[in-house]
């Protein structure tokens, strides 16, 4: 116990350069604001952004859990299409061969373009949106796993053949611990994505979310609702991360045996 | 029996020129028989050895056990590498009982099987180290132990006590040469020591400077159990003599 | 043609020392709402004046007002509910003229869906654009008809093609313009029942779109409003008198887009822009002023404005 | 000679499934659309869309370079921050702990919100679109590489130490040879949206590129030509997709020496 | 002088509990002289060398070279770990140069240099091969060749031999007495051979078991330059003996 507050302390004794570099960053953006009393419309103020941010908070409240329950749908679909995809790549070439190129393809096709024609295909449910945090969540997560499982050693690779290891234990006894790190590279930049995919679903067609008000804010010239949006846009992404993060940790302890 | 026959490996040098690891290699090794390979380094004894083990695929040749052909078929002996190759995500224990998770057999039984002889070791109280919080000798050990728990007829042993100190080597041999008169598997053994190779084996076969050729094969009449008293015969002494004169080119054959 | 028209202009005008960089933002992508402005830069009408005037199409509904207020752009397409509610945040808009005297905008629905009056707007669902003036004007009209706004589900479909997605089934109705969306759905043969604006209310008869700038351009550049004006007037007079021509300019402006999209939409709106006002592009004081009282009235405006700072007709051009 | 020809034949016999499947696909959509009458609004067929890519292929070329311009200019520019980032990060752990977080931060912003703000700084020259561009393929770049720079060989490390190598001569004789693989997965998932963030920052203003023809197109309800769009979308991305591909190889001879 | 003063180390067992590897332990090494290090498997061998080298900093005591104290601070000695470690992404010819590389030295130079080494070390052929392509024993001795040529006076040599077959060992032994005898570095030697450890060193340092401590340091007393011969003469197997005796335990102190 007395070990674990200790590196409890440490945590926030490190974290606190950035908090003090944080609230210059917060103080600065007041004094300027102030000074040049720059208008609310162009640029609000820290301060006019948490006023914001309290007074319409039950309704930010609402929206935000749209937008979560879209987020987290998509994104656990998008790790289990992730697993699939890298999974069967790997084990299978040709499989790799057919939809390697297709996955790449439909990365390049930029969201703004298709939504239209998804809501059209998917109508205005919650479904375009998890398509569309799927969509931004899979291609990181895929290609990270599927680098990953494909770099390994070829040595260890050489031993499991030798001791008579299906493809499948080869794969999930060193492929898989092996592409451990890059997967979780992959998830973390999927779950700093996520919550915009949900955001950008909503900007194409939505009654609530994050992304709807957003948009209404921000065509009413309601700056301050603009930035409190993308306040709680981002504590979720935050939210995400840190979760990521965290499984990270667990998930890999001959890593973390050696970092402590 | 073991047999390779014929057997020759090759390797694209940098893509530019060609480079013969192995020519035409004719070895038998009957079963239940324990079988040293001595040569200079880099002369292709763990080529060898990746070809019995089926990693590699010889240009020529074919390999058969029990009258099988194993070429290019991995999975039919045990093999412990050159390097130890535990796989880092693994404690010690669950490197030791890889062999049993790839048959599937029961966790929990091939745990405490693998913890037994973890104690046996020396090894008990690092059973939940990484390799990385291991000695050189240690993970060595937990390599031999991980291809000997894996139980197969036939084991590839590449120099598997080249981290050992003298007294820790001894011991290891004793287990070794222990182990297999109870189950009699058929062992390619490979060492630099060429006491260790008289000390063990049924019959040494030294290998020329690459691209190897077979130089010559000694057998070792001993009888068995064998103690380490039996080096300074005057029977070992010759062998050792003549093993030497081999590997240092003085002697043709 | 038009190449030697433009030599004989410009030699009738002073040799302009250096033409006055101008940038011009639009609400929307290029479409028959904007093709006076074409016309004025292709007739050479911009550079007449000593202006060399760059139009900026956004791509998609945006932030026209903002960059107008900034100064980043010195004119820009608008609408009045925009300019309205924008005046109300503080952002220093000026309307300088109205592109169409009515408003030819309203609520579509397929006629099959048979929605005549607000009160079949409940239980529907409702595609906008993410406004502020649409959720409240459907809001205004259904409580004086008693119906329930809140059985109206409303639903952004941002870029979404609106009459595709009433086709589709996705939503019941939208706001559309008729010049354009509604013209298109005629095109697709696809029969619409339009709720017209300004006849469900003569207060919602309000100008959209308007041309904009902002109130510091007045003050510093009046000139360079004027003679901006005075252009774009002349270029939605040719396309008034040559909607076929027009059409042209607009094409060759925008050569992605559908031709005869826009040779219809040209012909049926040519003949709106001026409609039955003594020239184009003068907004009466009434209309701003009525708009927003109604807006207030229904507390869709925090605040009363001073209507008359909203609008100006002092740069067009003297009849 | 022979040997090099022998690979490119390889290549070309094993890239034939793919094709074969492509085909596939493209003719039952093409059966699909046109047994189904589906309306051209709703979704073109193959052809429709090869129509209205020739029909205005000089307008679409037009548009392209434009955009590849854009991109080329993003994507130079994001590698250049994301190596800048990452090495600074790796080299001195304050730097880390007090941008990472921010760097994660302002990925969490969704583009479409801050849209507005960009062209109110920029204007809506090239540079608003090149800021667009570097946004979207900095943050997987960065984030790659520094996952990459960290996990080495705590072995190696050592070693290095052990000879006196300064910090930064680890960081290039272990680190970085050590993260490349990592690298250039982000630099992959970057290639792939390197266009799509042109794409978006035409959107936000502009009179010429993929992104212009693309929403035209969408509002004067030419489907087949907005399809056309995202082909020629598709294409630029795999270029650069193909491109980064080549460059790993060049890059990485000793994990090419494993796997010929 | 190279002085380990009361050294102490332990690591943190798995976050449980401590485990004690080097108890105060005191060494010195007069400059120019060769020092064998030798003990059971897992002792802390390596531990002491990773300390000298300065990758790993005692939790007690302190570690003198020529008076400056280097505890915790790398690059005053060459050190070969005892894994050869040479970097996957640079060919044999490079890894060797590494050293002149980390001192900023002329790429062409350095090269030349590195060239002619691996000519003599019979590895000219396999410069431009990555480690993957190369055996065991030639990673040993490019790992070997590397630390020499990094060019320190204070050598730790971790087990450098440990892949060899007998005779490219001998050869290196006598490469590396020449070359010992020529510059005189200082060097701590590690060995599981107490015939190598014999023949090299001018005193060889026992360990005792984990946590180890210093069992017996026994003077060297033959001339130089020495021959493999003087391992057969009566002096020698004294001290083998002996040397024996202290490892098996049978001899207190
Ligand atoms: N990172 C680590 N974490 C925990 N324990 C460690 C770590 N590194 C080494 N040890 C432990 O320290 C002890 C000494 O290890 P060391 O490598 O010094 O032994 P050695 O004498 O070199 O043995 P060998 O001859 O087998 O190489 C061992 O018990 C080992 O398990
Ligand atoms: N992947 C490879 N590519 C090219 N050459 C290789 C490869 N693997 C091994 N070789 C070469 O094959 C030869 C034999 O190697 P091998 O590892 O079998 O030697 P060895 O007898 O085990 O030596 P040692 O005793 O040093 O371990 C060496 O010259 C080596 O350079
Ligand atoms: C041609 C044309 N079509 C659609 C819009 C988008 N739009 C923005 S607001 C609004 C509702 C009426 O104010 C509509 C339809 C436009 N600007 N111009
Ligand atoms: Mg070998
Ligand atoms: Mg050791």
């Amino acid at each position: 116990m007395p070990f674990k507050s200790g590196r409890f302390q440490k945590k926030w004794r490190d974290s606190i350069p950035t908090i003090v570099f944080l609230v210059i960053c917060l103080a600065l953006w007041q004094i300027i604001v102030s000074y040049f009393k720059l208008p609310l419309w162009l640029i609000p103020s820290p301060i006019d952004v948490l006023k914001a941010f309290w007074n319409t908070r039950e309704l930010l409240w609402a929206h935000t859990l749209t937008t979560l329950l879209e987020t987290t749908a998509g994104f656990v679909l998008a790790i289990a299409l992730g697993l699939a995809a890298g999974v069967a790549m790997v084990l299978s070439p040709l499989i790799k061969r057919l939809f390697y190129p297709l996955l790449i393809v439909s990365q390049t096709v930029p969201l703004i373009a298709v939504a239209p024609l998804l809501i059209l295909w998917l109508g205005y449910g919650l479904l375009p949106k998890i398509v569309t945090v799927v969509l931004v969540c899979f291609f990181p997560i895929a290609v990270s796993l599927i680098e990953g499982l494909e770099v390994s050693d070829d040595d260890l690779l050489n031993l499991l053949k030798s001791m008579g290891a299906t493809r499948w234990q080869i794969l999930y006894m060193i492929r898989w611990p092996n592409a451990l790190p890059s997967f979780f590279a992959g998830l973390k930049i999927a779950a700093t994505y996520s919550v915009m995919g949900a955001v950008i679903g909503e900007w194409l067609g939505a009654s609530s979310g994050l992304g709807v008000y957003l948009t209404r804010s921000s065509h009413s010239f309601r700056t301050d609702q603009v930035f409190a949006a993308i306040v709680a846009i981002t504590i979720l992404s935050l939210f995400y991360f840190v979760l990521i993060a965290g499984i990270r940790r667990l998930a890999l302890p001959w890593l973390h045996t050696k970092e402590d | 029996m073991l047999i390779l026959k014929d057997v020759s490996l090759s390797y694209q040098d940098g893509g530019k020129s060609v480079l013969d690891v192995l020519k035409n290699i004719n070895l038998e090794v009957e079963t239940g028989k324990f079988v040293s390979l001595i040569g200079p380094s880099g002369c292709g004894k763990s080529s060898i050895c990746n070809l019995i083990a089926g990693v590699e695929v010889p240009a020529q040749g074919d390999i058969f056990l029990e009258g099988r052909s194993i070429k290019g078929v991995p999975g039919q002996v045990g093999y412990m590498p050159q390097k130890d190759l535990l796989l880092p995500w693994r404690t010690l224990l669950d490197n030791v009982a890889l062999g049993s998770d790839i048959r599937r057999e029961d966790k929990r039984q091939s745990r405490e099987k693998a913890r037994h002889w973890l104690d046996r070791f020396g090894l008990g109280k690092f059973a939940e180290h990484y390799p990385h919080q291991l000695s050189g000798g240690m993970r060595q050990r937990g390599a031999l132990l991980r291809t000997f728990l894996f139980g197969q007829n036939t084991l590839i042993l590449d120099e598997p006590f080249g981290a050992l100190d003298a007294l820790t080597r001894r011991e290891m041999q004793e287990w070794l040469l222990n182990v297999w008169s109870q189950s009699r598997p058929t062992v390619v053994f490979i060492t630099h020591d060429i006491e260790e190779a008289i000390l063990l084996s049924d019959e040494v076969v030294v290998l020329s400077h690459s691209p190897a050729r077979i130089l010559d094969k000694i057998h070792v009449p001993f009888s068995r159990p064998r103690e380490q008293d039996l080096l300074l015969s005057g029977g070992a002494i010759n062998i050792k003599k003549h093993l030497l004169d081999l590997l240092n080119g003085k002697r043709n054959v | 043609s038009t190449s030697t028209q433009k030599a004989a202009e410009s030699a009738q005008t002073k040799p302009a020392a250096k033409p006055d960089k101008v940038t011009i933002m639009l609400d929307w992508t290029p479409n028959t709402n904007h093709t006076g402005l074409y016309v004025a830069k292709d007739k050479g009408y911009f550079s007449k004046e000593g202006l060399d005037v760059q139009i900026v199409p956004p791509s998609s509904q945006g932030t026209v007002e903002q960059l107008v207020a900034t100064g980043k752009a010195d004119f820009g397409i608008s609408a009045q509910e925009q300019v309205t509610d924008a005046r109300v945040q503080g952002l220093p808009l000026v309307s300088i003229a109205t592109i169409l005297q009515h408003n030819t905008s309203g609520f579509a629905s397929l006629k099959s869906k048979n929605i005549q009056t607000a009160k079949d707007f409940e239980g529907k669902t409702y595609g906008g654009w993410g406004l502020p003036s649409e959720t409240e004007t459907i809001k205004a009209l259904m409580e004086k008809e008693h119906a329930d706004f809140n059985k109206v589900k409303i639903i952004n479909i941002g870029d979404a093609d609106p009459i595709a997605s009433m086709s589709k089934g996705s939503i019941d109705l939208t706001w559309i313009f008729y010049g354009w969306e509604g013209i298109q759905a005629e095109l697709a043969g696809t029969p619409l029942n339009m709720m017209w604006i300004k006849d469900i209310n003569p207060a919602l008869d309000d100008y959209t779109p308007v041309l904009v700038t902002s109130e510091k351009m007045i003050k510093e550049k009046p000139d360079v409003v004027r003679r901006f004006t005075q252009a774009v007037s002349e270029g939605y007079q040719y396309a008034i008198k040559n909607p076929d021509d027009a059409a042209n300019i607009l094409i060759k402006n925008a050569p992605e887009e559908d031709q005869k999209l826009i040779k219809k939409s040209q012909a049926w709106i040519s003949k709106q822009y001026q409609a039955d006002a003594s020239q184009w592009g003068v907004q009466k004081a009434s209309v701003w002023h009525n708009y927003a009282q109604w807006m207030f009235e229904h507390k869709l405006l925090d605040k009363m404005i001073d209507t008359n700072k909203a609008f100006t007709n002092d740069f067009l051009p003297k009849a």
